[in-house]
Order: structure tokens, then C-alpha cells, then sequence
């Protein structure tokens, strides 16, 4: 084990290695390069690998997207950073429609190894369009992977197996926990499977993103007052790990889902459909979900109490555990 | 021979009017007949735009706003444009237009409940013909666009009657000229002859990517592909502005189609509170275009030229303080949004679903409440 | 009651009547001028209304929906034809980021009264990106209403509703059946409310837009077999109407949900992780979904089998009835 | 003074090498050095791609495929565009390019499964440098653009070593110009100075709409707003547009960045087999634009001018039949998709849950057919 780094700095040196590995590995994105992007995720990588492969593009996230696509084609793989989350949809059609059709179209003839990272999620007083959760979106379209990590040692391995992934995949960065700090694992899970956070018997919480890191903290409220949680981390929303989810819910028969993104149509609803169908001789209550509401985003002075927390999970696994 | 190409130029010609220098020069095409009077008057404009920018600053240091888009440098631009316009004209502005919200008669706290997160907008565009202030690069030139799509619809446009005719001023940025979104409002306008005039402030920065990542010929050029008339403007010049857009926005409410206006300036500034420009470009830069600050040219032509008042400076000086203190005490003021606001303003006609999470968040929110009191 | 006409002629009826009653409605679009739209929707109303009142515009969606948006603001009421399915998405920021978001951001002090027309779903023997369901994305969007016709008399009626409604709401015309024929009735449903198409006691199938009819074909099957198949036509997507969902369920313990869009965070996602929440004691099987596969729509030769159909529809209701 | 308007120009210079009465005509900027044999070559790839379509339309009615896209009119333009390429350049299409697929060696039966309903689209763009089909307008112009970005990289421009240097040829449409999509390919083009190549196909009229809906000036004006060069060719002239395309490939290649062409031509049939032009357009426009037909003043060149074996023309005509046959034959032939295929061709590696969807989609296929045999 090594020191502790921020996931900031454990996505740096992903990608870091991902170009030290892979000369066809270019970065593409707006302020990407001197800047090294508003995060800072991508600092210093144009000082050390240059303008031709670390791209300050023009501010047009199609043209971001559908560039990409040609460099693909062209024996490229692109990593495409989106700026904030609210600013992916005017790259939406050359995702849903090129990037994640391509493939089939060509009969399995073209490969279009690109990844789209977006830092996602609330929670830091942003102003409107900067802590969306769009990941319902691609989580729905076929063709698309789409991961999220939770913690810097994941952020530095899930980002590297999603650039080496031949197939595209949309990464989730949680934006409000790119400081928070942790060790780097030796080696790591494959990247669709989900992991087991905290082992528990009563009850399973599932989390990706910002969420595990507040769905732990509940089961730690919640062993307090003798409840015995288990947190899943999904980390793989597209395609979904549905062995280690039923498994634990065969275990726990209680399941929540928690998520910032909007109820309705999102992730948990799959989650949700599936584990009702998978395991409904299992289920001891209803699966629940603890999300963002279905309401626009709200102004910063709201999100603290708008997104899901400790005392809303808590709230969900005694309801869950009432049945 | 057909072919086409515009050639880089390095400093082509901008409309001047008043030089960094305080010197007023005259344009063939831009006659603008003013008094010293409506100088002086830009020219207080400019100082409490100005002023209400250095206090929104001080607030986000202080933690009353989570961020601000400054607009330092950009006055004369906002100023000249937003002076430009007849009440009854609209204009849609992205996100550091606070000198036009100022020209509107937009109380500057109005447009802080944004940057403070105790709104996302949350006023009437109706109200001062000025729309809510739009973050997504770009969008809000094709609502400028259907806007007045929706003016040759009313009949309010080359009728002849001033009261009647109306156009349409549209704000982005140099960054925003590469979005689709602004490319496909030019398609429209130019299709559709439209009342609407394109100002764009090239501040010569999008965050962290100087103008020549976006474009390699000035930006006023790229009307022309479009088949619509560009020009560029000093942007640092508030009489170029004034006029230039003036005379923009009559021919379209005349009928004449849209208008590209490059107003050549410079973004002073970090981008926003959260930026950090030293990463990405020289002090020395800012330096130069400190040469050419928007407002004292004027002072310098005013200090030379005008009969004005002895007090004048000093009482636009007190009358500045005395905003600063509106809006440093209003900032504070701003009222939370309530629970129910998300919830709400959703839908004119709310389904029972978004009535029952809106109660569930509210009677939550009581009960943290009530926990804290406890 | 009056003649049977087509849907198509049903939804030009129902335009003309609203253009008729207020002059603020404008339609925008592609060939929807002279031509009619592809699909002759639009047939003959530029000429009766004039180009300002029926416009043919560039060849742009992101154009479409922002100028629409303009409009709106200025005071109109736009209708605006999206020509097929798959090209809605160069508009899709225009629509999630503005068109859902405007109310909630002037607070409530801007109304957005936009209708998006757009002709959905396969079966019609068509090329790449002309057989999409993409409700889904627009069904995760809050600030959007969503709604689909199933038949002529709710496409006349249900066009004049979303017209007239101050929110914004996406219409999915299912462009299969926009041949067939129906009478009209003389008033409408609320736009918002689900429809019990067929009454049933053994096993409910919810389903909207094209699959209704399927469903209901799949019921009159079924009876055969001696099974009592209860339909319900969901109408409005967003939002659901739960309350006659769940008297439904309430009396025949099983749901089948049935739409041709990809099955993977989708509408029927939603109505499961609902229901099951909402009568979890009611139901005696697991919420069952038949629905188009997670791949890219298949080539036209394959799409008869790729798409639900009455043979699955029934294996399902089978399923069901099995546990 | 630094405004720019281009005024609308009702008929502007086109180049034009051969006029539509067989005349070989000099441009000064567009020397063709070509024999009579090579006219003749280009001759027979008109006369085919022709016969494809014709073919292709009639399969159509026979109900063998869905739809077709006819080129019908657009051959001279296809083909000049087509065999001035190189085999190591890259060509994007849209849907109609079936000109320029040919060009590039493309069995014409590679490209009936899209209309057919076997596949969409089925082939591998390395295989000719010819890349699949795109249906959604415009999105193909920046896969062009940023394939073009690959080839800067790798280091395939402007190096002098004509096996080495590669340009990159973007198709679209009148229509297509209004997209979001193909001006940001402008910009990132032009930007980054980019060896590509685009070919607009104006064959004034984007379904029912006529480019005056989409643009009010010549839309190879449209590059000098983003600082290109653009030009017009007669899209009718085989030699113009052999000539103009291999100039602006060959800039391109020699990195004097991109190039626009317009191809002034006409869509002499229906927008596809699905449509009924007589709703919009009169009869008379179709009439005209027959006299300019792009084979016909190939012939009378030919007929006057070059010393071809006696039987070269029923030669090329027995060809035709042959290819027409190959058509004929080879469509109904083309084998159905299987059930897997879907999934199997989603991804490179296939997640459990995929292959679980993909067992059981397979099965129950399996079952119906069972049951029907029965
Ligand atoms: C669609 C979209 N992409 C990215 C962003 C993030 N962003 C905010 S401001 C900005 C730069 C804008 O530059 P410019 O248009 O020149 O305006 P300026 O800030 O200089 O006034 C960017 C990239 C955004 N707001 N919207
Ligand atoms: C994004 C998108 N919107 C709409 C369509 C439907 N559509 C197919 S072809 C076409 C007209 C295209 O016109 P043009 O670009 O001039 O090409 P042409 O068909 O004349 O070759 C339209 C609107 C589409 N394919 N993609
Ligand atoms: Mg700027
Ligand atoms: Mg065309």
C-alpha cells in the first residue's frame, strides 16, 4: 500500500500512465492543457506530452465528441473531458447516435475505444448546470459503458481499464470528492464489477460516486444504533453487476438504492425493476431509493438538504426495515 | 474565379470613436451626435458597473457569493450596447453581462441570487425586456433568434413607427462563437432576415484558451459566410459602442436583416472567482489593455472637454459608494429559497407526483429543522 | 360518435383545430410547409395558415427547439415536428437544458408552452435512426411532460391538450399506426390520465403509443386461452398516472409493462420500481417487462422478432401467471 | 472601415471546364492535364454509378429494398470528387454518395443492406478508405475533421512524399450546411488547420425545402466566414469537379489547411423513394436541369473530340447491364441478418447481461420458426 493521494491527483496519474502506455492516447477538451482543466485533472499532462496529444479544443462539445469519433476511426484513442456535467448534451447526439452506434453499424468492424469523463454531481455551491447527475441518460443507451469511481484508488484504475476498454465508455468523476484522500490498491477489481464496501446483514445500501462515501457514513450511524448495513458500490452502471447485487440481497432481503441523480427514468429504477424480478422471493420490503427529487437542481442554498444524506438513508432503512 | 478567403489579419480596423487617449475622432460611417452631458452620463454608467463588480468580488471573498463572472474591462462593450437599446427592444445576455442588466434598469441584486444560490435567476425578462442570465455557451442566441422570429410575427419591425419596431440584442462571447448553437442562430437569422443583432465581446479568452483556439480570422468575419454584414468595434470605447450598435439595431428594426457586432476588448479578470489566470497567461498582457481601460478615456475626455458641474466626479464617486452599500447589505439580505421553491415553479400545472415529493422534502427539511432546534 | 379516420388525419384535425382557436400557435420544422411533413401531418395547413403560422425551417433541431424557445418567450405557443425519432437528439440540450428548465429558472415567471412533436418507434421497414423510442431520456427530464397516443381520438384530443398546456410537452406519435383508423370521441381524458383500454382480472398489461394495440391483440389471444388480460394505455409517461396503475394491480396482482425502447433504465424501469414499492403486497409475481432489447435497433429484416409482439406479450403474461 | 456583407449573388462564377454542350473550356487556376481516354474512363463511371442507381430504384419498387437514395443528377460531381482521391485519402460520405463508393472500389452490393434492411451499413471504412454511411446530417463532417486531426498526428501532412501526405474528403448536402455540426467542423478545421476537404453537393433542395431556406448568399461563401477558401464548380462537370477536388485535396495534403467546395448541381429525382416531389416543386425546374445532364455533355465531348475504339460506347453499355445484373442478382442474394447479430456486434467485449438478452432473443426466434415449420 502507498501513501494517500487525493482522486484528483490518483486521476492524473491514471492517465498519466494510460499516455506513458499507449502513444495513441490523446486528451481532448476545453482548458485541458495549460489549465489543466477546471479540476486540475489533467495538470502538467501538456507540459510532458505536448499539443498534439494533450487538445485545447474549441469551446463545441459536438465538435469535441465528433472529432474524437474521427480519431478513432483514425487509430486514436481519444479521452474526452466534459467540463461539468450540464454541459455534455450538446455532445448528446454524436454519443448516443455515433460514439455508441459505430460499432454495430460496422458490423463490429470499427472500434471506438473513446472515453468521455465528466465530473458529476452536487454539493459544491455551484451555480445552475454544475452538479448535474446525467448518468440515467447513458445508462439507458445501449452501446455506451458507463462506470463511476468512489475513491482515489478505483479513480486511478477504473480510469486506466476505461481508456484500455475497447469499447467506449462514459466515466463519472465525483467532482465533490476529488480532494478527499486514500491509499491506491495493487491491483485492481475488473471494471464492471461492483464491490462490496462494508460488509452487513439487515440491510443493503447501493451506492456509485459522491453517495458511497454518505451511504458509508450512515452504516456507521446506523451500527450505532445496532443496525448492521451493507454498502455495495455499484461502480459499473452500464453494464450492471447484477451478481454482487443479488447476492447481497439474497443475504440482507432489504435493498436501497441511492443516488443523486433524478428518480424517475434513472439508474435506481433499473436497479430497482431488476432486483424485484431477479429476487422477488427475497425481497423482505420494497427496494427503495434515496435520489434527487424530481425537480430542477436547486439553487446551492437548497442542495444540502435536496440531495440524499445520512439522516434520509437512515430514514429509508427504517422504512425498509419496518416491512 | 470564385474563390474565397480571408486572409489573417492581424489587427484589422476597429471603429473608434474616442481614443484610449480621451481624443474623440469621427467616423464616416458612425456619426453620433452627443453632448457632453450624455458622456457624462455614460460615464457614471460605467463607474457603478464598475463599482458593483469590485463589491460582488468582495462579497464571493467573503463567502456571501459562491462565485462571480466579473465584467472588469468589458464596461464600455456592455455599456455602448446596453445604452443602445430602446426600452421596448430585448436583449438576451449570457452570464458577465451586468453593465446591459445595469442600462436595463435590472437592480444589480437581482442578478446576484444566481451567483449567491439563493435562485437560478429568478426574475421576469419581461420586466426590464432583459432575459435571465444563460450559463450553456451559446443557447441564448437562438432564443434571441426566435425572439425576434417572433417580432416579424407581431409586426413590430420595419414598420416605420419607433414606438413599434423592435430588435433584438444578443450576447456571447468569443469561446461561444464555436458552438453550434451560435453558428445554427446566424443560419436562422440570416434564412429568416431577422431583427436580431449578434454582439459579441471578444474579451480575447475563453477561461483558459486565448481567442486563436476558436478562430483563425477576426471574428466579425464570420458573418460574412452567412451572407450578413460584420463589423468590430473598439470594445474598450464606450462611443464606438454606443454608436455602432445603435446604428446595428435600427437597420434591423428597419428590416434591414441581422448584424454581427465583434466588440474588441479584454477580460480583465480571472473568468470567474474560482479561475486562476496566472496559469495561462502573462501579467504583461493584462498590463497593455490597462493602456486602454474603458473609463478613463472618458474621464480624460470629460476632465478636458466638458462644462460640467464641480461636484460631478465626487458625486458620482458618493453615489457609487452608496450602490456599494445597497448591494453589499441587499446581498446579504437576499432571502433563502424555500423548500417548496424547486417544486413549485417545476410545472405551471403541478402533477400529483411533484406534490407529493415536494411535501415529503418539506415536512424533511422541518424535521432536520426541528432536530436542530431541539 | 362520428366516421373513422386516420390517426395522421386525426392529428391534423387536432393542429388545425388549435391554430384555429388561438393564433399564437405557430408549427416549425422540416418539410412541414409545402410538403406536409414526411409523414403529411402537417398537410395543407401552411396553406390555410400562411408561412409566418407554418414554417419550414433550416435544416437544424438545436435551431428548431432554441428559436421555439424565443418564441415562446415572445409570447407564442410553438409546435415543432421533430421528422423522425433519431434526430431529436441535435436538439437534446436545447430541450433538457432550456425548454425544461426556463419555468423553474425565471421562478415560475416564464411559461414555456412548447409542444415537440416527434413520430416514434419501428415496425415501418425503415433505415438507421428512423425506428427509435427515446421517451425514456425526455421521462428522466424534470420540467418536461411526456406523453404518446395510441389511437386517432386520443391523438386528436391529446395534440389539443399539449398544445394548450402552459408546460412543455414532448408528443410521441407511434408512426405505425398512424394508418389506422378510429373514431373520435366527443371529449377527452385529462391529458395526464392512463386509460384502461380492455377491463381484466388475471394479469395487467400496461403499455403506450404502438404497443397497445399489440397488447390488446395479445389480450383477445389470451381470453382464447381463458385468461382475463386487463390493458391499460398509459398516455402520459411523465408524469405516470399511478393511481389507476395501482387500482389495476390492486385487483389482478400481476403487471406486465410493455414498450418498444431498450429496457435498460427505461419507462418500464420506472413503472416497476414503482409499482413495486407502491403495492408490494398486491403483487403475486414480479413486475415483467417486454420490451425492445438493449441493442441498436436492428436491421429492418430483423425487427418483426426484435420488437415486441403478441408471442412475447403472451410468454410473458405465461411468467406471470407461474408464480 | 471594416464591414463585411457579401451581397447576394444570384449566379456566380462556377468553375467549368466542360460545358453542358461538350465544350472543353480553360480556367485559368484549374489546369486539367487529362487524356481522352482518361474522358472516357470518367465517361464509364458515369454511365455505371448511373446504371446502379437506376437499378437500385427499380429493387425498390420490386420491394427488395425499403428506400433508396438516388444520385440521380449528382454523378459528374460524385465522380470528379471520387477519382480525385488518392487510395491512402479518406472519404466520408452522407447517404447519397454511391458516386463516390464506386470510385473507391466499393462493390455497390456492400452498400444496398443499409436499404435493404440486412444491415446497417455492414462494412469496414478501412477496407477502401471509404467510410460507412451516415443518416444523421451533418455528424459525418466531423468524424472527417477529427480523422483529420489524426493524420496531422501522424505525421501525414505537408511532408512532401505524395505516398505519405493525406487529405481527408467530407461529404454533405445544402441542407446539412445548417447543422450545428458542420460549422463546428468549420471551426475546428480551420483552427487547427486541417487537411479536409469539404464537398457540399448543393443540389438545391434539402427534401422539400430549397437552399434559399438555408442560406441566403452561395454556400461556398460560407468558409470565408470561418477563414478558408471556398469555391463554386459546376456540379455537373465531371472535369471541374475532378480538378477543383484534387487542387483542394492536394493543398489540403500539403497543409495549407481546409478547403470548401461547392457543387452546384441538382437532385434530379425524387429525395428518396419514399417521396413525392411533385408537392413542392414544378416539373418545369427538372426540364431545365435536364439540359445540363452531366453524361450527356460527356458523350457529345467525347463523340466530337477523341479517337475511342469503334465499340467503345456498347461496350460501356454492355457493361452497364452486366453491372445491372450483378445488382439485380446480388441484392436478393444478400444474406439476413442473424438474430445474434445485434448483440454480437454491440461490443467488442459483450457484457453477461448482452449475451443473457442475446440467448434469449435467439431462442425464442428459434421457437417462432419451430412453430411456423410445424
Ligand atoms: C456548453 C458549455 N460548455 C462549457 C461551459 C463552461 N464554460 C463556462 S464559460 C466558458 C468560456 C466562455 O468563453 P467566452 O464565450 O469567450 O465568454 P467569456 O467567459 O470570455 O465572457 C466555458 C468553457 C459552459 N458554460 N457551457
Ligand atoms: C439530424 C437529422 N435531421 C433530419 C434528418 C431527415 N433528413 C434526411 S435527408 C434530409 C435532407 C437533407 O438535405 P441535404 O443536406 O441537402 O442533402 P440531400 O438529401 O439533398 O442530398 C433530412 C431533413 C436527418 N437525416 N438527420
Ligand atoms: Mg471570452
Ligand atoms: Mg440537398
Amino acid at each position: 500500500m502507498s501513501e494517500k493521494i487525493t482522486m484528483a491527483k490518483a486521476l492524473n496519474n491514471g492517465l498519466r500512465k494510460s499516455m506513458e502506455d499507449d502513444p495513441k492516447v490523446v486528451i481532448m477538451g476545453e482548458d485541458v492543457g495549460k489549465l489543466g482543466g477546471v479540476f486540475r485533472i489533467t495538470d502538467g499532462l501538456q507540459k510532458d506530452f505536448g499539443e498534439d496529444r494533450v487538445i485545447d479544443t474549441p469551446l463545441a462539445e459536438s465538435g469535441i465528441i465528433g472529432t474524437a469519433v474521427g480519431l478513432a476511426i483514425r487509430g486514436y484513442r481519444p479521452v474526452c473531458e466534459i467540463q461539468f456535467d450540464g454541459f455534455v448534451f450538446p455532445g448528446f447526439d454524436q454519443i448516443v447516435s455515433q460514439v455508441a452506434k459505430m460499432h454495430t453499424r460496422s458490423a463490429g468492424l470499427v472500434r471506438i475505444p473513446i472515453t468521455i469523463r465528466i465530473p458529476f454531481g452536487g454539493g459544491i455551491g455551484a451555480v445552475e448546470h454544475h452538479s448535474e447527475s446525467p448518468e440515467s441518460y447513458f445508462a439507458h443507451a445501449p452501446g455506451l459503458k458507463v462506470v463511476s469511481c468512489s475513491n482515489p484508488s478505483d479513480a486511478y484504475w477504473m480510469i486506466q481499464q476505461s481508456i484500455r476498454s475497447d469499447d467506449p465508455v462514459i466515466f463519472f468523476e465525483p467532482k465533490r470528492r476529488y480532494w478527499s484522500k486514500g491509499e491506491i490498491e495493487d491491483a485492481p477489481l475488473p471494471l464492471h464489477r461492483a464491490r462490496v464496501a462494508r460488509a452487513g446483514t439487515d440491510v443493503t445500501v447501493a451506492a456509485y460516486g459522491p453517495m458511497v462515501t454518505t451511504a458509508l457514513e450512515a452504516a456507521t450511524v446506523a451500527a450505532d444504533e445496532g443496525r448492521d448495513v451493507e454498502v455495495l458500490d455499484l461502480r459499473s452502471l452500464s453494464p450492471l453487476d447484477m451478481p454482487t447485487i443479488l447476492e447481497s440481497v439474497q443475504k440482507t432481503g432489504r435493498l436501497i438504492v441511492v443516488h443523486e441523480a433524478w428518480r424517475s427514468v434513472s439508474v435506481s429504477s433499473e436497479v430497482a425493476a431488476r432486483v424485484q424480478e431477479q429476487a422477488f422471493y427475497a425481497l423482505e420490503a420494497p427496494v427503495l431509493r434515496v435520489t434527487g427529487y424530481d425537480t430542477q437542481y436547486p439553487p446551492s442554498r437548497l442542495e444540502e438538504e435536496w440531495l440524499p444524506n445520512v439522516d434520509r438513508i437512515l430514514d429509508a432503512v427504517d422504512r425498509s426495515l419496518s416491512y | 474565379m470564385s474563390e474565397h478567403v480571408n486572409a489573417v489579419q492581424p489587427e484589422p480596423d476597429m471603429i473608434q470613436l474616442l481614443t484610449p487617449e480621451g481624443q474623440r475622432v469621427e467616423h464616416p460611417d458612425y456619426p453620433l451626435d452627443i453632448t457632453d452631458d450624455e458622456i457624462a452620463a455614460l460615464y457614471r454608467d460605467l463607474v457603478l458597473v464598475r463599482r458593483i463588480d469590485t463589491e460582488a468580488i468582495a462579497l464571493q471573498r467573503q463567502g456571501e457569493l459562491g462565485l462571480w463572472a466579473s465584467l472588469l474591462g468589458q464596461e464600455a462593450a456592455q455599456i455602448g450596447a446596453g445604452r443602445a437599446l430602446r426600452p421596448h427592444d430585448m436583449a438576451f445576455p449570457s452570464y458577465r453581462e451586468h453593465g446591459v442588466a445595469w442600462c436595463r434598469g435590472v437592480d444589480p441584486l437581482t442578478l446576484l441570487g444566481l451567483f449567491r444560490g439563493t435562485n437560478l435567476g429568478g426574475f421576469s425578462p419581461y420586466e426590464h425586456n432583459f432575459n435571465l442570465y444563460t450559463i450553456v455557451i451559446g443557447a441564448q442566441t437562438l432564443h434571441a433568434t426566435g425572439y425576434a422570429m417572433g417580432v416579424v410575427r407581431d409586426g413590430a419591425v420595419g414598420t416605420g413607427d419607433p414606438d413599434r419596431d423592435t430588435a433584438v440584442l444578443a450576447f456571447f462571447g468569443d469561446g461561444a462563437s464555436s458552438q453550434g448553437d451560435v453558428n445554427e442562430s446566424f443560419v436562422f437569422a440570416a434564412a429568416g432576415n431577422l431583427p436580431v443583432v449578434f454582439f459579441c465581446q471578444n474579451n480575447q479568452w475563453a477561461i483558459s484558451e486565448p481567442v486563436e483556439r476558436q478562430s483563425r480570422i477576426p471574428l466579425f468575419q464570420r458573418a460574412s459566410g452567412f451572407g450578413f454584414p460584420g463589423v468590430r468595434i473598439d470594445g474598450n470605447d464606450v462611443l464606438a459602442s454606443l454608436a455602432v450598435t445603435r446604428k446595428a439595431l435600427d437597420d434591423a428594426r428597419n428590416a434591414q436583416g441581422p448584424r454581427l457586432i465583434e466588440a474588441f476588448t479584454y477580460r480583465m479578470n480571472a473568468h470567474t472567482t474560482s479561475d486562476d489566470p496566472t496559469r495561462y497567461r502573462l501579467g504583461a498582457e493584462t498590463e497593455t489593455w490597462k493602456l486602454r481601460d474603458p473609463i478613463a478615456r472618458v474621464k480624460a475626455y470629460l476632465v478636458r472637454n466638458a462644462q460640467l458641474p464641480v461636484d460631478f466626479f465626487d458625486d458620482v464617486e458618493a453615489e457609487s459608494l452608496r450602490l456599494a452599500e445597497h448591494v453589499r447589505i441587499g446581498c446579504r439580505a437576499l432571502p433563502n429559497p424555500t423548500p417548496a421553491s424547486p417544486f413549485d415553479a417545476l410545472f405551471v400545472d403541478m402533477p400529483d407526483e411533484v406534490r407529493e415529493q415536494r411535501d415529503e422534502f418539506v415536512e424533511f427539511v422541518a424535521s432536520i429543522e426541528e432536530a436542530a432546534e431541539v
